[in-house]
């Protein structure tokens, strides 16, 4: 059988049965998942000799298949999630409606992988479809009394993308006459002379899946309050559909290297920029860390869309590269914010602290994690955002552009440093004594992700050739790549794995003197153990770093958050619910007023009827 | 001929009319033979919509007058395709309610189950009919059912909304014979298809008068936005089996005889764009005011005149596509609905609680019928793989065929507003708090038959639609190509 | 002569007692008015060569239509502007 | 016959509108209470003027100068040419019928809504809104 | 201010409507050419004696050409006694005492009534036989006939309708009208298709099944509308539900 129907039955006849056996048994739902999350991802290994499926469906000729751009987003996409699957069997444990969860999840990645998988505009807008509303169930999982607000405020926006992308597409159909989007891109569909709002349109839709600033209100309160074994694949995978889809519309303006569409091009860096800035500062901002990696994810995607719109082969690089990148340490990054929340019952920063002890394994993927998101070699992320600065400093000509950037990955330190500290260093406290490790299933992923990131900071390579090989697919030709070394444009190159050795050196040594120092007989003294000073701790003081741990920088930069884009849709929604509220009087509920109206309408009638009809 | 048109007419009410008698002799004739009834009539549909896709149409003519003189029965593959449709929901909706009609005391159900079942052979009539004048008749007694059974419950405000019905109802048929009289005056024919052919020697003030009259007598019938303020009520007020008949069969009813006015009566300009208009003012109000609803099913009931408003824009638009997309969407329509108001008639009926506050937490009692419901309520906001994305996808292409862009985005906007108030239902359902209360009337086996009949339609239509194109494709032609018509139906003297 | 005479005659009636029917407070009265118009009518379906329509609404509209109105309004309220039953909770028991 | 003819064509303005004029008339006034009177018979009440307006329009129509009514009775069988329209005529015999049912399924209604309301005033009922 | 807006549209309507009709001259022939019918009207006119040997062209039309409509008719009136049953009168639940609204009435009017009903019931029954010959037939005879019946109704308080015997027979008249129907129809293969053997003009016994019809629906008509006042008299004023 085909592997894309084989995958696709897998997953959904997963979901059913998930559905399905959560009623008759509560432990079988997760393996059952797990397993036919497995199965469908073992046909990964037929998938690069797969022929293309043509068949016509409701009049419309549809056709999946693969290119080595698709199977670059298949594998992040079924590996992430397989691993997020092994995970969540026991993050989920003892939660309720585990057949809704597994069910609503394996939903979604079928649509990720459906719209990955789609040659033609209808199926791409079917999965799209498919995978908005499956994970807005996931999303409304956890917030019950959020559901009005944070899962419709997702809906929403999700809707208002992929409506916008709709018209776009009929009118493709209209003005080309097709839906094949390989003969769409070829016809000229996204250039700018035809018709501009069909580009705009296709970028807004991908644009609002990436949470690019003004419309990423959904984003933080949907990857924070799902549940997090989820949000790794949501912000891991999901979000990078909305980076495929912009890749696929910006392929025209690669291929064609299109003059016009540089403004196009600077507003979505710019933009992109602008996300990468503020969701960092308000990432620093957080207390609870869920809602850091949240945005801190925003400001990640923000570096993706403004490597993707500098357009050149070492910007698209550095996208391709970033997006493997994050999708591994934020997958990674979430899961370990769900094995606290599991282990300790809360993530807020300012309750706990001192995990390390407890959660040493945990402790270790965070460190890579929080490594890779800030750019230190030898960990991977370090080789995205040496892609990135060069591809902005020698190729955009945007200098501006490049200083925000600098600004946005440096604050990234303070919270990454944050979130390292809030969680896992500092005092240990008295209610996080009963903390244990977190159970195996749940670290066999994390550290896979955490390994992985390694791996790739030293042999960039293994991600390289993918992308250079997808990168053609797109219209750029004879991408250089080497396996374990950087290059940059003045010809110097830089062997990583020997800054790998010598910093893994620097570590062993850090590592074996610590080692050595906590051997001494030393007494762990909680925070509020203060009675050796001869004090007692009251009820309400602080003495704990955890809280108003960047005060003074929250307070320099109060100004910025004054200016609340949650608040200016929020007023927009009210405004616009209080008009239907009092619009609707119109029906007053009084049978004479309805006569009237017909009356009324029926003398409108035949005073213009000599203008409404001819 | 052993089946034909008629038996739609006469087998209801040779049923209607012995139910009476036979109710004396076994008690439980009443819910019964409807059911038989109906499913005669799902029968002799497929049997005679078998017979006109071979044959193009089938034309029975009453009393052997051959038309014009006499009345005469017109089965195309359009009117075949709703008669079909029809027929089907009423034999569901029969099925669905046959035990809720249980909890009515003895003879109470006599009334209930000749009303209902006339009321859908009284639909199935006004679309089958080839006459004018016979079609006014059928809409009485579609009308007449209609007020009837929306005052079924005799409580305060189903009287009221009863009357509201029967006011506008009254207006109507009203305006209904004034267009009569003047056509008939003009043409001096009452069948269709003769009007259709003498209608452009008609003198063109008369005519445009005409037509006002119908546009507003068929608009209220249709539930167009002004005219429409009998339909909340009404949904809201009516037994839910027949709030789901309401929107399944009338409203299909209604907008059929507007389409059949329109598209082959008159040829006069301006009605498409007159269409457009009016079904997306119909479609943004109503949503408009099922946002904000307290009450669920008056939420379904404004939630169905914005369906009906998407209709009347498809039409408008008025390329075969777009009928297509349009009858592709009552049939959507028409099931989805239907589903609403069934599942919702079960979470008032075990929260006892008629405003949205009910829904909550209702996936611990009733967990199918929530899936129903949610599963319901995604094909109807038109999210695939379900069947309502592939009629709004056809029209919003026929849409982009005659570059009406701002008409695309339109809907889609009004299809925003209605994602919203479809999923905080959703969400209540599953994630709301709900007051402890342990009795729970779970659904009846053949209310489960029915619901799932339908909520499997939807599934397999959304995921191969081919199922069903072919049959609306040729339905669509059929409405479109007028000469045909005229041609078939007088030329058979 | 006195054929035209007449029918003016009839319209008038009908009109007038159209108004009658509409602006009388007594529902009673309005209710006969609208008897009148009936008898008047099928007179004047008589007079335009139609007896079958006359048959009709003499038998329907004079009888059976008044018959209904009265019973209505004797359930409930006689007087336009009196619609509220005096004592309201008469029968709330 | 003749000179009822010389004077119908001599006063045919007159009658037009003593016949056109009374039945539009009657609409209008029934529309009239339809929408302004607030006490739901005096409604019923103007829906049958209304009603009445209609069915005289209907049977105006049919009518043609010097006809007898349409039945061959014995003596007139050939006098088909002089016969008065019959469509019109049949269709207001259903369209009376018609018209009582809706009348009296009206009523009903009304006298439902005054045992639960306690009132008739139509302003007053409208429990059922927005 | 409403009540100008009123004014004004419906001064719209009288206008527009008046406008139009003066473009239909009143007394002018619309029926078409009768000797080669292009218009329904001639063609009932020529048809009806002719073919179907039935003296009054209304009767033909409602019954034969038209007979559809009728049924539909026939059908509105017994949904609308349906209706009013099940929205005012439930024997099932209101445990209401049967009691009739009468007029307090001399024994003059009671003894004139008993007189009279016999008397009406004939001339509902002479109406809708003759339907076919003369002026009238089965709704002006049932409406005659449920006049009859609501003289007795209200001036007899004990005066029973027989209920059972009313169902019978409106439900017996129905489905012979229907079954007259479905005779044509398979007879002719035609519904309501009247018979070839139509007599001749202006006999008792013409127009083939067309009496046989009027008869039904005068029956059936009579007992509907008796029904539908049955109801209306029967309940109680100012009685809570």
């Amino acid at each position: 059988m085909n592997p894309i129907i084989s995958i696709l039955l897998i997953l959904f006849a997963g979901s059913v049965l998930a559905f399905g056996i959560d009623s008759i048994n509560r432990k079988w739902t997760g393996w059952i998942a797990f397993i036919s999350m497995l199965l469908a991802a073992l046909n990964l290994f037929y998938l690069a000799q797969t022929s293309d499926l043509v068949f016509s469906l409701g009049g419309v000729s549809l056709k999946w298949g693969f290119s080595s751009l698709r199977l670059y987003f298949v594998y992040i996409i079924l590996i992430l999630s397989l691993l997020s699957f092994l995970y969540s069997i026991d993050y989920m444990k003892g939660k309720a409606r585990l057949g809704y969860f597994y069910g609503a999840f394996l939903l979604t990645v079928l649509g990720m992988f459906g719209v990955v998988i789609s040659k033609d505009f209808v199926s791409f807008f079917i999965f799209w479809e498919i995978m908005t509303w499956s994970s807005f169930l996931l999303i409304i999982y956890n917030a019950y009394y959020k559901v009005k607000t944070q899962g419709l405020k997702y809906m929403i926006f999700s809707a208002i993308g992929a409506y916008a992308m709709l018209t776009a597409i009929v009118f493709i159909y209209h003005y080309y006459g097709t839906f094949d989007i390989a003969v769409a891109i070829k016809g000229g569909v996204f250039s700018f002379e035809n018709h501009i709002f069909i580009p705009l349109f296709f970028a807004l839709g991908f644009a609002i899946k990436a949470a690019i600033m003004p419309f990423h209100i959904w984003a933080p309160s949907a990857y924070a309050d799902s549940p997090m074994s989820f949000t790794a694949v949501f912000s891991g995978a999901m979000s990078k559909m909305g980076v495929f889809g912009l890749l696929l519309v910006l392929a025209t303006y690669y291929a064609l290297h299109n003059p016009d569409a540089y403004v196009f091009s600077q507003i979505l860096a710019w933009l992109g920029g602008i996300t990468a800035a503020m969701a960092t500062i308000y990432a620093l901002i957080q207390t609870d860390a869920k809602r850091l990696l949240a945005y801190s994810s925003i400001s990640q995607l923000g570096y993706i869309v403004v490597a993707l719109s500098t357009g050149t082969k070492l910007g698209v690089m550095a996208a391709l590269y970033l997006a493997v990148l994050h999708a591994v340490f934020k997958g990674a990054l979430f899961m370990v914010a769900g094995a606290v929340e599991k282990q300790a019952g809360t993530t807020d920063m300012t309750k706990i602290s001192g995990l390390i002890r407890k959660m040493p394994w945990t402790f270790f993927v965070a460190l890579v994690s929080v490594i890779a998101l800030t750019g230190i070699p030898p960990v991977g992320g370090f080789v995205g955002k040496w892609l990135l600065y060069e591809a902005l400093i020698t190729e955009s000509n945007n200098y501006f552009l490049v200083i925000v950037i600098f600004f946005s990955s440096t604050a990234a330190f303070l919270y990454a440093y944050r979130f390292l500290f809030g969680l896992f260093l500092g005092q240990e406290e008295k209610e996080t004594e009963n903390v244990k490790e977190a159970p195996i299933k749940m670290l066999i992923p994390m550290l896979i992700l955490a390994i992985v990131a390694i791996v790739t900071g030293i042999m960039p390579g293994l991600i390289f050739k993918p992308a250079a090989v997808a990168m053609q697919e797109i219209g750029f030709e004879n991408v250089n790549w080497q396996m374990t070394a950087l290059s940059n444009v003045w010809g110097n190159q830089t062997d990583l794995s020997i800054i790998g050795m010598f910093i893994a050196a620097v570590f062993v040594l850090i590592f074996t003197f610590l080692t050595f120092k906590g051997k001494k007989n030393t007494r762990f003294v909680g925070t509020k153990d203060i009675s050796s000073s001869g004090e007692l701790w009251q009820e309400g003081e602080n003495w704990t770093f955890q809280q108003d741990f960047y005060k003074p920088f929250e307070r320099a930069a109060a100004p910025l958050y004054k200016y609340k884009m949650n608040k200016i849709w929020e007023d927009l929604g009210n405004a616009l619910e209080a008009f239907f509220n009092f619009f609707r009087r119109i029906y007053t509920g009084n049978g004479q007023t309805y006569a009237l109206y017909v009356i009324g309408f029926l003398a409108l009638l035949l005073l213009f009827k000599d203008y409404i009809f001819k | 001929m052993v089946i034909s048109p008629v038996h739609y007419i006469v087998a209801p009410l040779l049923a209607a009319f012995a139910i009476p008698l036979l109710s004396k002799i076994y008690k439980d004739a009443a819910r019964v033979v409807p059911g038989i009834v109906l499913f005669y009539n799902v029968i002799i549909s497929f049997v005679l919509m078998k017979q006109v896709l071979k044959q193009g149409m089938i034309n029975e003519v009453i009393a052997g007058w051959q038309p014009p003189w006499g009345i005469n029965l017109v089965l195309t593959p359009f009117t075949g395709f709703l008669a079909a449709m029809i027929s089907v929901m009423g034999f569901i909706i029969w099925l669905y309610g046959f035990r809720f009609k249980r909890t009515l005391k003895g003879g109470v159900v006599k009334y209930y189950e000749i009303l209902q079942m006339m009321m859908i052979a009284g639909s199935i009539g006004v679309i089958i009919t080839g006459d004018l004048f016979n079609m006014f008749v059928f809409i009485e007694i579609v009308g007449i059912t209609a007020y009837s059974l929306t005052a079924f419950y005799r409580d305060r405000n189903g009287a009221e909304a009863g009357f509201k019905y029967l006011l506008l109802g009254s207006l109507a048929s009203t305006f209904l014979l004034l267009a009569i009289l003047l056509i008939y005056t003009q043409t001096g024919t009452l069948n269709m298809a003769q009007i259709a052919e003498r209608m452009p020697e008609v003198s063109s003030g008369i005519k445009i008068t005409a037509l006002v009259f119908f546009l507003i007598a068929l608009g209220i019938e249709a539930e167009m936005f002004p005219l429409n303020g009998w339909a909340p009520d009404a949904y809201e007020q009516a037994p839910s089996p027949t709030s789901a008949t309401f929107a399944a069969v009338v409203s299909i009813a209604g907008v059929y005889a507007l389409v059949r006015i329109l598209f082959t009566l008159f040829d006069v300009a301006g009605v498409h764009q007159y269409l457009i208009v009016m079904g997306f003012v119909t479609m943004l109000v109503a949503e408009i005011a099922a946002v904000s609803q307290k009450n669920l099913k008056r939420m379904l009931a404004y939630s169905s005149i914005g369906q009906v408003g998407l209709v009347l824009i498809a039409f408008g638009v008025g390329s075969p596509l777009a009928v297509f997309g349009a009858l592709f969407l009552m049939l959507n329509h028409a099931v989805i609905k239907s589903l609403l108001f069934m599942t919702g008639s079960y979470f008032i009926y075990n929260s006892g609680e008629k405003r949205l506050e009910g829904l909550n937490g209702m996936h611990k009692r009733l967990p199918y019928v929530s899936a129903l419901f949610s599963l319901a309520a995604f094909a109807i906001i038109g999210f695939p793989p379900f069947s309502g994305f592939w009629s709004k996808f056809y029209i919003l292409i026929a849409a982009s065929d005659q570059k009406m862009i701002f008409l695309i985005i339109g809907i889609l906007l009004v299809t925003i507003i209605e994602l919203v108030y479809y999923l905080r239902s959703v969400g209540r359902i599953y994630f709301a708090k709900e007051e402890m209360q342990d009795i729970a009337h779970k659904p009846s086996v053949n209310a489960l038959i029915a619901m799932s009949f339908l909520a499997l339609f939807i599934i397999i239509i959304g995921i191969y639609p081919d199922i069903i194109t072919g049959y609306i494709n040729q339905a669509a032609a059929a409405l479109l190509d007028k000469t045909h018509y005229v041609q078939q139906i007088l030329g058979s003297k | 002569m006195a054929l035209i005479l007449f029918l003016i005659i009839m319209a008038l009636i009908l009109i007038a007692a159209a108004i009658f029917a509409v602006m009388q407070k007594d529902l009673l009265f309005a209710v006969l008015a609208t008897g009148i118009i009936s008898v008047v009518l099928s007179v004047f379906f008589y007079v335009l060569q139609a007896p079958d329509v006359a048959i009709t609404e003499a038998a329907i509209g004079i009888a059976l239509t008044t018959i209904i109105f009265i019973i209505t309004i004797r359930n409930t309220s006689r007087n336009e502007d009196e619609y509220t039953e005096n004592h309201i909770n008469k029968f709330d028991k | 016959m003749n000179e009822f003819n010389e004077l119908f064509i001599k006063y045919k303005d007159l009658i037009t509108l003593a016949v056109y004029g009374t039945a539009i008339m009657l609409i209008i006034i029934g529309l009239y209470a339809v929408l302004l009177k607030k006490h739901l018979v005096k409604i019923v009440i103007g829906l049958s003027i209304i009603d009445a307006g209609v069915h005289l329009l209907f049977v105006a129509v049919g009518y043609i100068q010097t006809g007898t009514a349409p039945i061959f009775s014995p003596g007139y069988e050939n006098a088909a040419d002089k016969m008065v329209d019959p469509v019109p005529q049949a269709l207001v015999l259903t369209a009376i019928v018609i018209g009582f049912a809706v009348t009296a399924l009206a009523l009903s209604l009304v006298i439902r809504l005054y045992k639960h309301h306690h009132t008739a005033n139509i302003e007053q009922i409208k429990s059922l809104k927005w | 201010m409403k009540r100008y807006i009123i004014f004004l549209f419906i001064a719209v309507l009288g206008w527009t409507l008046a406008q139009t009709f003066r473009a239909i001259p009143f007394g002018a022939d619309r029926r078409g050419n009768l000797d080669q019918p292009d218009r329904v009207a001639a063609f009932y006119l020529k048809e009806s004696p002719e073919t179907l040997q039935t003296a009054n062209s209304i009767t033909a039309i409602v019954v034969n050409f038209r007979g559809f409509d009728t049924l539909g008719e026939v059908t509105v009136l017994f949904l609308a006694a349906t209706g009013l049953a099940s929205i005012l009168y439930r024997k099932e639940e209101d445990d209401e005492t049967e009691e009739r609204i009468t007029l307090i009435s001399s024994s003059l009017v009671r003894t004139g009534a008993k007189i009279l009903f016999p008397l009406i019931l004939l001339l509902g029954i002479y109406v809708f036989i003759h339907g076919h010959l003369t002026p009238g037939g089965g709704f002006q005879g049932g409406a005659i006939i449920a006049t009859g019946f609501l003289l007795m109704l209200i001036t007899y308080k004990r005066f029973d309708t027989n209920h059972n015997l009313m169902v019978w027979l409106e439900s017996l008249a129905g489905l012979a009208f229907v079954a007259t129907g479905l005779y044509g129809l398979f007879t002719y293969g035609s519904f309501l298709q009247n018979t070839h053997s139509v007599g001749t003009l202006n006999d008792l016994i013409s127009g083939g099944l067309i009496p046989l019809i009027y008869i039904f629906i005068g029956i059936k008509v009579g007992t509907e509308l008796t029904n539908i006042l049955d109801i209306l008299l029967k309940i109680k004023p100012g009685k809570q539900s």
